[in-house]
């Protein structure tokens, strides 16, 4: 991934947020409190906001910005989660961009942030299969983007068990997870932003 | 709901520009973050800090000051700020002699409290975290929510720093607080953020819910509005049901936003006959709008048993722009 | 509108007794009548008094301590108290050196007051009264209501009383503040009566009223809702137009039920803001439910002009339930 | 009259008032704050839980008791008026009934009250409408009726110039006073019993 690939996919992350932000904040009222399209969209804003500043760094740096503005201005619980995940990615993509190893730490960084295990239906679930498929499958960014949206959209089905959803208990069961929603958003960016430099190669 | 707003997305940064007009006296805000913190920073003392999202008011910039917290964080309406401003906080709150801090059990404001005492760490400051969970409407005491009984701790900590106590215990007495004291909250209405025109859930013309969050998170159950006289006894039984039967007790009533005083009193005095009638020992009773969400209409009780030295602490002088103690040697 | 109660023809009754449930370490209520008082009565100081209909709260008994008021008569909901009221609280209150009854103005309030005041004399108790009148969202004088700037009489009274002044010196205090004093309010949302199941007027969710009297009573217009800044610009304008321009200023802003305090302390910069480009100095802000219109949605402005000595009452040592000043001696 | 008749009226005032009680209000919350119904039947509730305590008392020490009452039991604006109109009536009444006397010192003690003129629409203005009547046309209580209702419902065309309608200046104009309208229920109930006593003589 090039720096300019990277700000392509903050950029499209943005703007699929920003198109989704009542729909992120309706399904956290559902489950939550309400403020996740919100959180979200300040946060990306901010950081699509800095990308010029942040022209002339490397990839690794621009990733820890990253991951210290989603810090700092998503607050909430994601926005510690997200950003450990691209604190996680900045440290493993100093010497070399490798996804299976950069995602599987995020992954880990995630569940340990927030002292969850996959299949509690939160947004670990996203991270944690789109890190298994490159692992096992390699950068099938197709690929990627069909296993993020199933792991999203699994987590209709199971109970939520870490984050205000946990406070439903099963009647949490029956409603996405927000947080994995808009991870399945970052995914879907990602995939179209990297497919379309793949596209640009063979051609 | 219309609200006394310019912008939702500036409401946090103009309440906190508001209040710093008005307390700059005693208060200040730290430069490019949101957080409040006094004027005159005690030499050596164990700092206290508290935050979470906003929309709680007076909670937490109301209870900064001698006796009390040494910096509050203010994050957006009702989400958790960020690790860094937790930082800011702890940073403007240490002496020398470490931090504690504060925390409600939320993932959000635990996780980034967390962050923030590792970063504190490593910038060599000494920090503790205890972790209020007062709310009995949830069973799992891992995941209760920590709502209106946290003011109290802030008074037993602030108090016990005050005093000159080292951290470790400060933190000792703020777990001791937190293992004696029980909360549980009903609403008669939601509250709408600033953010959107909705309320946030709602309810019937007849309907209350029972063991809601400060931010409206689901209670137990919703069912028809009950008297304040029965809403007394529902709410004493579930706190007092892990509480010493034979203990002394202090009692704090807590309006949601905008149940008026008037009704709030009317509660007060039933309450006490619950407690009366339990023959439990009422040592002290405080009513008011201690930690609301926004405009919710309802009504929170907190049951906090007290041996002489909690309560020396809670009647210990305090000042602050909510909570003022003239303490014992006025 | 729910209401926390168990039943509205008792919601005055429950009320006091809880406030005395709470507060029975330092108030009391004398038996037989809704007259709330000083404990440690002052041997020889001219007694302070307020009261007025309930709904108010904490107006009035909130505002009745050392340094305030000696006495604070609860009225029916939004219903002027009987002269036979005013009269336990005038006999409560004095100690020789007379009494000054603090009346907002309605015509009930100033009849049953002036009943208790002919009945007072008649046992040889020597009264004053004086009327506040701030409301200029009423063009005659005479027909002013009186609203949150009373709370401030009370402070300024109350502190002149303490000192040791005459009753004379006391009145004439306070007719100089009501003279100096201008207040407006504005109602995003109306109140519900306790025996009522409908709100005392409706407001279309895009409307607000100006110039709202404390019992919903009909203002100056209605108009579509306003920002806070814009809503701050038309009070500031109202209130300033009888003052001095050039004097120094203490502000009020009073939350008339519902409002959270976060809307309150964003409405306290815009107000700063419109002195500031006025170029008035201001030299003190209160921020917070003074004087409430049980669940009102709204806030009241109050302007007062200052001089040192009035500045200094304001400052002076109080301690009641609602308002309490460490004064100069802290 | 008689202290039973004097008994009578309070009885029948009160369930005039308490089947009227939400329309009092009413009437008031156009103009005022919306409490007469609730401040009238509290304090006339309270007089006929008192009556039988009063039993043995003359006429005018059952008036002053009940002047007293309506004073410490109605409170607002029209309880001192009232209560002084009684006050006065039982200090009218201790040597001699005289209809004429009692309602014309009645209605000034009223007046003097409020600081209140005749055309204010007020309570006054029926209070001092019948006592004009009576001392111009003696106690025809056929007429005493008529010019109470009269005076009553002229309150609709006038502006309020005293009590919270004030407030609305013109505004206050096309809205029935409701201190008027309870002051007419008295007068409605003073008349219906006595005319049944004088139907009574006349058998
Ligand atoms: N402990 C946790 N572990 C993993 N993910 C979590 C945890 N707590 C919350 N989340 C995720 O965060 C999302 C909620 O984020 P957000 O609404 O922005 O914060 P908050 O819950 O503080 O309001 C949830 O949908 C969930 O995916
Ligand atoms: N100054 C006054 N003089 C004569 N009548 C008055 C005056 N003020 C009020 N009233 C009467 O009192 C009535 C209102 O009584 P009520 O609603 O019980 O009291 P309040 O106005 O204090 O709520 C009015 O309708 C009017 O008839
Ligand atoms: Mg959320
Ligand atoms: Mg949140
Ligand atoms: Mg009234
Ligand atoms: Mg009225």
């Amino acid at each position: 991934m090039t720096t300019e690939q990277l700000h392509e996919w903050m950029k499209e992350t943005y703007q699929l947020i920003q198109d989704n932000k009542e729909e992120l904040s309706a399904l956290d009222q559902e489950v939550g409190d309400g403020d996740h399209g919100t959180n979200m969209n300040r946060g990306f804003q901010a950081i699509v906001e800095e990308l010029p500043n942040w022209a002339g760094e490397s990839l690794a740096t621009t990733l820890q910005k990253i991951g210290m503005t989603l810090i700092s201005k998503v607050g909430g619980a994601s926005g510690p989660l997200l950003g450990t995940g691209f604190m996680r990615l900045s440290t493993s993509f100093k010497n070399e961009v490798n996804w299976g190893d950069g995602l599987e730490s995020a992954s880990e960084g995630i569940a340990k942030r927030g002292k969850a295990e996959v299949g509690e239906a939160t947004l670990l679930d996203v991270w944690s299969a789109v890190s298994k498929s490159v692992r096992e499958h390699g950068l099938d960014w197709n690929r990627v983007a069909d296993v993020s949206r199933d792991a999203m959209e699994r987590t209709k089905e199971l109970e939520a068990k870490r984050g205000r959803g946990a406070l439903l208990g099963e009647r949490s069961i029956g409603h996405l997870d927000p947080g994995a929603v808009s991870s399945d958003y970052l995914f879907q960016a990602l995939a179209r932003v990297m497919k379309g430099a793949d596209d640009e190669c063979r051609t | 709901m219309k609200k006394l707003m310019n912008d939702s997305e500036q409401i946090v940064e103009e309440f906190l520009q508001g209040f710093i007009t008005v307390h700059g006296d005693s208060l200040t805000r730290i430069n490019g973050t949101n957080v409040i913190t006094r004027i005159d920073k005690v030499a050596t003392k164990v700092g206290i800090i508290s935050g979470g999202g906003s929309g709680h008011e007076p909670a937490h910039a109301g209870y900064v000051g001698p006796g009390m917290l040494d910096a509050a964080v203010a994050g957006e309406v009702f989400t958790s700020p960020g690790a860094d401003q937790f930082l800011a906080a702890i940073q403007a709150a240490d002496s020398g002699s470490g931090v504690l801090l504060v925390i409600k059990n939320y993932n959000g404001d635990v996780m980034n409290a967390e962050m923030a005492q590792e970063m504190a760490e490593a910038e060599g400051i000494q920090t503790e975290m205890i972790i209020v969970n007062d709310d009995v409407a949830v069973d799992d005491p891992a995941k209760r929510r920590g709502i209106a009984g946290t003011v109290l701790v802030h008074k037993i900590t602030g108090a016990a720093a005050e005093a000159g106590k080292s951290l470790a215990e400060v933190k000792q007495l703020g777990e001791k607080a937190i293992q004696k004291m029980r909360s549980m909250s009903v609403a008669l209405s939601a509250c709408t953020l600033p953010s959107s025109s909705k309320p946030s859930f709602s309810l019937a013309t007849d309907e209350m819910e029972v063991g809601i969050g400060i931010h409206g998170e689901q209670g137990m159950e919703r069912r028809e509005v009950m008297r304040s006289a029965e809403i007394a006894q529902l709410l004493t039984e579930h706190t007092l049901e892990e509480l010493d039967e034979n203990g002394s007790y202090v009692a704090l009533i807590n309006g949601m936003g905008s149940t008026p005083l008037l009704e709030q009193y009317v509660f007060a005095k039933d309450v006490q006959e619950q407690l009366e009638k339990r023959k439990v020992t009422l040592k002290k009773m405080y009513v008011g709008d201690y930690m609301t969400s926004l405009d919710m209409a309802g009504v929170s009780l907190t049951l906090l048993t007290v041996d002489d030295e909690l309560l020396q602490l809670l009647h210990a002088r305090a000042k602050t722009t909510t909570w003022t103690e003239a303490g014992n040697d006025d």
